[in-house]
């Protein structure tokens, strides 16, 4: 059940595709925490499976797409899986909290089922154990470590804050992020606030007595991050402040925060309008959801990527069996991505599940004084 | 005060049922009957905070439809059975409370807690703090307060010192000489008999019997206990014959 | 799994009787018969049965304290947390049978209901929800805290459970899950009608008079918490030692409002309406595609409408639609004292 | 068991303040095995609150107990397990227990004197190896006609809880059981319950302490009378005196009117 | 704690707080039982407000009407459709009544999802002024806002319930629920009230509190459970207890962040609980009666 607005003008089914249907699994966070997020992304998929049945299908067959809600809970986690591969599904897309996709890895190593997380960030998935169906598209924490550390060395930064959010994910980007960050700046601060905290004067006190150089915020985003920093732009307004990407890929969260409290602001993002792939699938969404101001988040890529390369791998093998797939993603190379700067490619082999090559599907971008992102940052951006 | 075809229910299960009687001004009615009889649920019922069907009419005003706060201020007063209290309001609020059920002005709360020293003497205090006894006072001078015509007195004697119920024997009966209809349950005559000038039996929820007089009524009274225990006896024997 | 669930029909002048005890549970196992019998192959399936069978357990360690005595403690979601982390941490830090974590996650979950109720035995029920409240949120986060723990990520790859060489496959564990439920619900039941069931539920509307029969109603509430949390910690262990992981988002506040509801959506009459409960959220929450995605929504309306339909539980509901079919007993005359006037 | 007579509960100079009001005043009694004392007093004299006091319930400011030459302190529960059962003035039953569960409550409530036998008690009630104590209590209801023992106790009329919780504390096997306000509102068969219950205790060497404003029920159940004013002890003895006393007339019954 | 900024938070999510412990509060009164519906009452207040501003484009008045309509509507329909007949069907008791209320949280929460999104919508500036700046402070216009409506709320609640009718007639029903029915009080309509205000007041707060980083479908239960610890912290006993406990609640939440990172908020609560338990056994502000 997706919402049909008057003005879109979306691919009607093609009716001449034949043969069982391939069913691929959606496990989207509906309702849960996540929901901001994994919601975007769910959209996409299921634009991307519309386009696809208006054309080839894959193998000349319908696709057909079942979802379901983990909620961003653990624990739910392999079961929602598990009923997805119930009710048949020969391919999985997780668009949910990686905390969730973390859990249901051995149930997806055991039914060998093709897995991409497509929005996911965290090593743990597609990396061993229990990680041989398992995928995942965009860049991972390291590269983000590399990313930020190059702005520092080029900029000059040596003392960093960082405030985060006590997620689990958080807590576990941090574990990787951390790290690397120590190695290129000196931590001079390192707060953390509830994810529901009502307020955050003190960590952000806390923060200004050590007068950074730098402030990263490490959140999942939401209001959150714009609690975080409404209140740094007020207290500290002439630090530069980083974030991961979440920030970028939400819009509706940008309403929130005070009138200029995100300017400056710079992003993880992956959107980098000079790649055509990107104004190309801009364009699409646009039409399809009759909305000329839509503004392509990297989520919507990542999600409409995934879908494509999943076509690719299917097709390859020529059938749906999983471990035929699975040498068919494993051989997926140089694959062009919608996503981050012109020339980004992802490429998986036995040993890389982590799609993404190079540092440039990352793109820094920065905040204007309307709130709203405005393009590539100009101080720094990543080497491709 | 007439009542007609009253049914008392808690939920499936009937505690008083198709009772009819009046209770005429000016005279004290008596209810008496064994424990578990009904006699509380009649005088709620007739009250009105009990779920009840029958009609009650209070000279040609009939009540059967008015919640019971409607029925207080049309001049119905209770005293009910057990500590219905605010235990956790003051003496004096508790009174303001009952006043404000039937809009009464603040001369009346006054006047209620001079009915009874006590009651003046601990006004401040929580009444849950007060004793059985003095609670009962508090109980009783709330339903005096607002000059009714019709009081209804549930074991009104209940944990009260002998003076004092001698003292209230007395107010019943004036009250009745002024033109009140009083209705007194009670399982036993011991204690209020004195007041009591006429009065019904009831049994399982049931009337048995109507008489005149005190003593009449008791006879009445002995008789129908007689007559259940020696039908208690009989199923007895059936029983373990 | 249906009971006769009117107390006046339920007990002679003689006690409980044996005819009424026996039959829950052998209505039981022929439920747990159709139950295996529907999940036959189906993995998924498994899993429901399992978090029903957890739900279950945390919802009759529920029981005995909440529905039985009237203190409603808001740790539950620790207590499960505190079972599956021992199993956790059995299977990570030594190398000792897996079902040891289970008796040490019992008895830590029983020692902590024990300090909090002490710490809050002379005030009213209100303070002890208030510091269970508290120590449920606080325990959430040190789990993430100590690394112990595994931080954020929890404790993975736990051991497969085996008992003297025997590792049972996952329907083996399914059955036994069951079996645990079962055999937890018949006693706890049991012991709702024994002499000891009588005295706590008097003594949840009206501590005084238990208080002066001798009985110290503090010790006892605490002996009712206590075994409630050992009972709770049965079903994080049996989640951690089925699913072989945990972290400190798998039993979070949501659990403890899920096993508020269940005894009552089941029928707290019996203990046997924890269980129907349990199965019923799962059921609802999980198993029911009515809109595509919120459970939750699903499931709480179906709560409304169970308390507002069947103010008994289903089990209460199904009792009296028994006994009118079987023609005994007049059904349960709730207390209404002077009921409002329409 | 002790000789008829010889004192088994002892009070002395037992006190109790709230704020401005003195409710119990430097109050002595004692009650021998197998004797009955009663307690009267006009409204707020203090009987409750002395009851109270023997009982734990409050605590005193000032005096001592005895029970069997042993001091008697601490909490409510801990003076019960030494042998104190009572009544409340207010009956308090717990509305959705039936009537036998009640009963029951006062059977159990000697064996679960600790944490420890609690819980050996539960567990005998999940195997089920008590079944006794519902024949036992039903047996004690049919002695002193309490019926209908399968209603909740929510579902009685007044007087019928009162005569319940008499029962139960009976079945308590008190060494003292203290009844306040036992007959108020009871009719002849909860009065002959009663009557059959303090026989009882006894009948078997043990003592109870009988509050009450039915004076002529009282005299003649009691071997002694206490009467109180204002918290103080006015008269204390044979129950004929104490009806015929100037002091009852004058603080109880008032302008010689007879009970 | 000589930081002003701090201490000006500290007072303003203690006052949210204590607002939503005060509607807690008004409920137990009259209702005696805790209506965990609260949170989500104050969420859809927040929620409403800006979506009836930002979706709807309406302005910010009429907006904020209707959604304290809304909220109070939602109120009265808890008891009058969910509490009522479940506490007549299922016996008294708080038990169903607790249940039935916090079935009503959830599907509050996600109904409000549905029909106003998941996503976060901001809160709406009421006042628009420039910050205040106290020393190297400053204190926002709808701090300052939610501070003085607070204020207010408690002066004017106070002095209902201790002096109005209707405040007598509340803790009549609350005392004595049976009392209150066999006198013939209007038990169905004094509870009632109780919910609209208590429902009015959540609103309030939530539209107020909104604007400090937006608000969206799933702010309810951790409202709810905020403000019962508030509650808790302040106790049962007086009006004015809710204010209390909601300061102390915001103390702890901006101060133990910034005098340790690796102490939880919730830690030093339940410490600081434990210890005060500890100290203080028989609870603030109780009244003792007799059995
Ligand atoms: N709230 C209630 N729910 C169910 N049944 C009730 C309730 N109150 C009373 N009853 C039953 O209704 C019948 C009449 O009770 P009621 O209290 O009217 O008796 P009564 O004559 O006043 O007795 P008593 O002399 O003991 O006060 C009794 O059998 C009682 O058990
Ligand atoms: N907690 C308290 N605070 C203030 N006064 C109290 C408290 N408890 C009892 N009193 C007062 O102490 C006095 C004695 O009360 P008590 O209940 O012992 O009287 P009683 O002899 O039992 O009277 P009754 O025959 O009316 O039951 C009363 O005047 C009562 O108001
Ligand atoms: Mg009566
Ligand atoms: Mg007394």
């Amino acid at each position: 059940g997706d919402d049909s607005d008057s003005g879109s003008d979306k691919p009607e089914a093609n009716k001449e595709l034949k043969g069982d249907p391939i069913v691929i699994g959606l496990d989207e966070d509906s309702t849960g925490p996540g929901a901001s997020y994994s919601t975007i992304a769910g959209k996409t998929i299921r634009d991307a499976v519309d386009e696809l049945n208006a054309g080839d299908g894959i193998l000349g067959r319908p696709v057909k797409l079942i979802v379901e809600n983990d909620e961003s809970d653990p624990t739910k986690a392999p079961s929602v899986i598990r009923k997805l591969l119930d009710d048949g599904a020969q391919a999985l897309l997780l668009v949910t909290a990686s905390a969730a996709v973390n859990q249901s890895k051995p149930v997806i190593q055991q039914a060998q089922v093709p897995s991409i997380a497509p929005i996911a960030i965290s090593q743990t998935f597609a990396t061993p154990p229990d990680s041989d169906y398992a995928f995942s598209l965009a860049n991972l924490l390291d590269n983000f470590v590399e990313v930020y550390c190059g702005a520092a060395k080029e900029l000059g930064y040596s003392k960093l804050a960082i405030i985060s959010d006590n997620t689990p994910t958080i807590e576990g980007v941090n574990g990787l992020l951390k790290p690397g960050l120590e190695g290129c700046m000196d931590l001079v601060a390192d707060e953390t606030a509830a994810v529901d905290a009502a307020d955050v004067n003190a960590q952000v006190a806390k923060v200004k007595d050590a007068d950074p150089d730098l402030v990263l915020v490490s959140s999942v985003g939401g209001n959150f991050e714009v609690l975080v920093q409404n209140t740094l732009k007020q207290q500290l307004p002439d630090v530069q402040r980083f974030s991961l990407a979440s920030i970028g890929n939400q819009p509706d969260i940008w309403k929130l925060a005070n009138a200029g409290a995100l300017e400056d602001l710079v992003f993880m993002g992956s959107i980098d309008q000079d790649n055509p792939r990107t104004e190309e699938l801009q364009d699409k969404l646009r039409g399809w959801r009759g909305d000329d101001d839509y503004n392509l988040t990297a989520y919507d890529a990542q999600a409409y990527d995934s879908v494509q390369i999943l076509k690719q791998a299917i097709e390859a093998a020529g059938s749906t069996e999983g471990p035929a797939v699975l040498d068919a993603l494993q051989a997926i190379n140089g694959y062009e991505a919608s996503f981050g700067a012109d020339g980004f490619s992802i490429s998986f082999s036995p040993e890389k599940h982590t799609g993404a090559d190079g540092l440039c599907g990352l793109v820094l971008t920065h905040f204007g004084a309307d709130n709203k992102p405005d393009g590539a940052w100009d101080e720094y951006q990543p080497p491709c | 005060m007439v009542v007609e075809g009253l049914t008392v229910t808690y939920g499936a299960a009937s505690a008083v049922r198709d009772v009819s009687f009046t209770a005429p001004a000016g005279v004290v009615t008596a209810v008496v009957g064994p424990n578990g009889a009904g006699k509380s649920s009649l005088l709620l019922g007739v009250y009105g905070s009990v779920h009840a069907r029958g009609s009650v009419r209070v000279g040609d005003r009939d009540m059967s439809r008015l919640s019971a706060m409607s029925r207080a201020r049309q001049g119905i007063a209770i005293v009910p059975q057990g500590r219905q209290l605010f235990p956790k309001m003051s003496v004096r609020e508790n009174l303001q409370v009952a006043a404000e059920v039937q809009r009464l002005g603040r001369d009346r709360v006054e006047a209620a807690l001079d009915r009874f020293p006590i009651l003046r003497e601990r006004s401040g205090h929580m009444a849950g703090v007060l004793s059985g006894g003095e609670q009962q006072m508090l109980a009783v001078s709330r339903a005096l307060m607002g000059d009714p015509s019709v009081l209804l007195l549930d074991e009104m004697a209940t944990g009260l010192a002998p003076k004092i119920v001698a003292d209230l024997v007395r107010v019943v009966r004036e009250l009745a000489d002024q033109g009140v209809a009083v209705v007194l349950a009670d399982p036993s005559l011991n204690a209020t008999g004195a007041a009591v000038e006429r009065g019904y039996v009831l049994v399982r929820g049931e009337v048995v019997a109507q008489e005149d007089g005190v003593e009449r009524l008791d006879r009445a009274y002995q008789g129908a206990m007689g007559l259940i225990q020696k039908e208690l006896d009989e199923v007895d024997g059936e029983v373990t014959g | 799994m249906t009971t006769t669930e009117d107390p006046a029909t339920r007990r002679t002048a003689a006690g409980p009787s044996r005819a009424t005890d026996r039959w829950p549970p052998l209505a039981a196992a022929a439920g747990i018969v159709l139950l295996l019998l529907w999940m036959r192959g189906s993995d998924y399936r498994a899993d429901l049965l399992v978090l029903a069978c957890t739900y279950a357990l945390v919802a009759l360690g529920m029981y005995l304290p909440f529905v039985m005595a009237g203190s409603l403690s808001m740790a539950y979601s620790a207590y499960a947390a505190i079972g599956a982390y021992s199993v956790g941490l059995v299977s990570q830090e030594t190398s000792l049978p897996i079902w040891l974590g289970w008796l040490v996650g019992a008895l830590v979950s029983a020692v902590i209901a024990v300090l909090l109720s002490l710490s809050t035995r002379r005030l009213s029920g209100f303070y002890l929800a208030a510091v269970t409240l508290l120590f449920g949120t606080a325990f959430e986060g040190w789990l993430g805290i100590f690394d112990v723990f595994g931080g954020a990520g929890g404790i993975g790859q736990i051991r497969a459970p085996s008992f003297a060489g025997w590792e049972p496959d996952r329907t083996a564990q399914v059955v036994l899950a069951m079996l645990l439920v079962l055999v937890l619900a018949t006693l706890l039941d049991r012991v709702r009608r024994s002499s000891w069931g009588a005295l706590v539920r008097a003594m949840r509307e009206h501590p005084l008079p238990v208080e002066a029969s001798g009985v110290r109603t503090a010790d006892l509430t605490s002996v009712c918490l206590a075994v409630g949390a050992a009972i709770a910690s049965f079903g994080g262990a049996l989640f951690a030692s089925f699913v072989r992981g945990v972290t400190p988002e798998t039993f979070t506040l949501n659990v403890v409002f899920l096993a508020i509801f269940m005894p009552l959506i089941g029928g707290r009459n019996t203990a046997w309406g924890a269980v129907v409960g349990a199965l019923l959220v799962v059921e609802l929450s999980l198993n029911l595609d009515v809109l595509e995605t919120s459970g939750q929504l699903v499931l709480a309306v179906a709560v409304l409408l169970i308390l507002l339909i069947a103010p008994a539980g289903v089990l209460g509901y199904l009792g009296q639609g028994l006994r009118a079919v079987t023609g005994r007993g007049s059904p349960p005359t709730a207390r209404r004292t002077a009921e409002e006037q329409a | 068991m002790s000789e008829r007579g010889e004192p088994i509960l002892v009070g002395s100079g037992l006190g109790k303040r709230y704020g401005g009001v003195v409710a119990v005043d430097d109050v002595s009694f004692s009650v021998g095995a197998g004797e009955i004392l009663g307690l009267v007093g006009p409204n707020g004299a203090g009987k409750t609150t002395l009851v109270d006091l023997i009982t734990g319930a409050q605590s005193s400011d000032t005096g001592q107990l005895r029970l069997d030459d042993r001091p008697v302190s601490g909490s409510a529960a801990r003076r019960a397990r030494l042998g104190l059962a009572r009544t409340f003035q207010h009956p308090l039953l717990a509305p959705e227990v039936t009537v036998l569960e009640a009963l029951v409550c006062g059977l159990v409530a000697g064996r679960m004197r600790n944490p420890w036998q609690q819980l050996v008690e539960l567990a005998r009630g999940a195997v089920g190896s008590v079944r006794a104590d519902y024949p036992r209590a039903a047996e004690l209801a049919a002695e002193l006609g309490v019926g209908d023992l399968d209603r909740h106790c929510g579902e009685l009329s007044l007087g019928e809880q009162r005569l319940v919780e008499v029962v139960r504390a009976l079945a308590q096997d008190p060494v003292v059981m203290l009844l306040d306000e036992p007959f108020a509102g009871a009719d002849h068969a909860g009065v002959a319950g009663t009557v059959e219950a303090i026989r009882t205790v006894q009948s078997r060497g043990h003592a109870v302490v009988l509050v009450d404003h039915n004076v002529d029920l009282i005299a003649g159940l009691a071997d002694r009378l206490l009467l109180l004013d204002r918290g103080r002890v006015v008269f204390d003895g044979d129950p004929e005196a104490c009806l015929a006393s100037e002091e009852m007339r004058a603080v109880y019954f008032g302008g010689g009117a007879g009970g | 704690m000589t930081d002003l900024q701090l201490w000006l938070s500290a007072a303003e999510i203690g006052c949210f707080f204590s607002l939503i412990a005060l509607s807690y509060l008004l409920i137990v009164v009259g209702a005696g039982f805790f209506n965990f519906a609260l949170g989500p009452y104050a969420m859809v207040g927040g929620l409403a407000t800006s979506w009836f501003v930002v979706i709807k484009e309406m302005s910010l008045w009429p907006s904020i009407v209707l959604a304290l309509l809304i909220v109070v509507a939602l109120s009265a329909v808890t008891e009058l459709v969910v509490v009522r007949p479940v506490q007549r069907r299922a016996g008294r008791g708080d038990l169903p009544a607790l249940v039935a209320v916090a079935a009503v949280l959830f599907a509050v929460q996600q109904a409000a999802g549905l029909v106003f999104g998941r996503t976060s919508l901001p809160g709406q500036q009421i006042v628009t002024f420039d910050p205040i700046e106290i020393g190297d402070a400053f204190l926002l216009p709808n701090a300052l806002l939610l501070m003085a409506t607070t204020v207010v709320v408690f002066v004017v609640v106070a002095l209902w319930v201790r002096l109005s009718r209707t405040g007598r007639l509340l803790r009549a029903v609350g005392d004595n629920l049976d009392a209150a029915r066999v006198l013939g009080l209007p038990v169905g309509r004094i509870r009632l009230i109780a919910f609209l205000v208590g429902g009015l007041i959540a609103g309030i707060a939530g539209i107020l509190f909104a604007t400090k980083s937006g608000v969206a479908s799933t702010s309810g239960l951790s409202w709810t459970l905020t403000g019962f610890l508030a509650l808790v912290i302040g106790g049962t006993g007086r009006i004015w207890a809710p204010l209390v406990g909601g300061l102390v609640l915001g103390c702890v939440q901006v101060f133990t962040p910034y005098y340790s990172s690796d102490i939880t908020p919730q830690t030093v609560i339940l410490v600081l609980a434990l210890l005060f338990f500890a100290l203080k056994p028989e609870g603030l502000f109780v009244r003792r009666v007799r059995a």
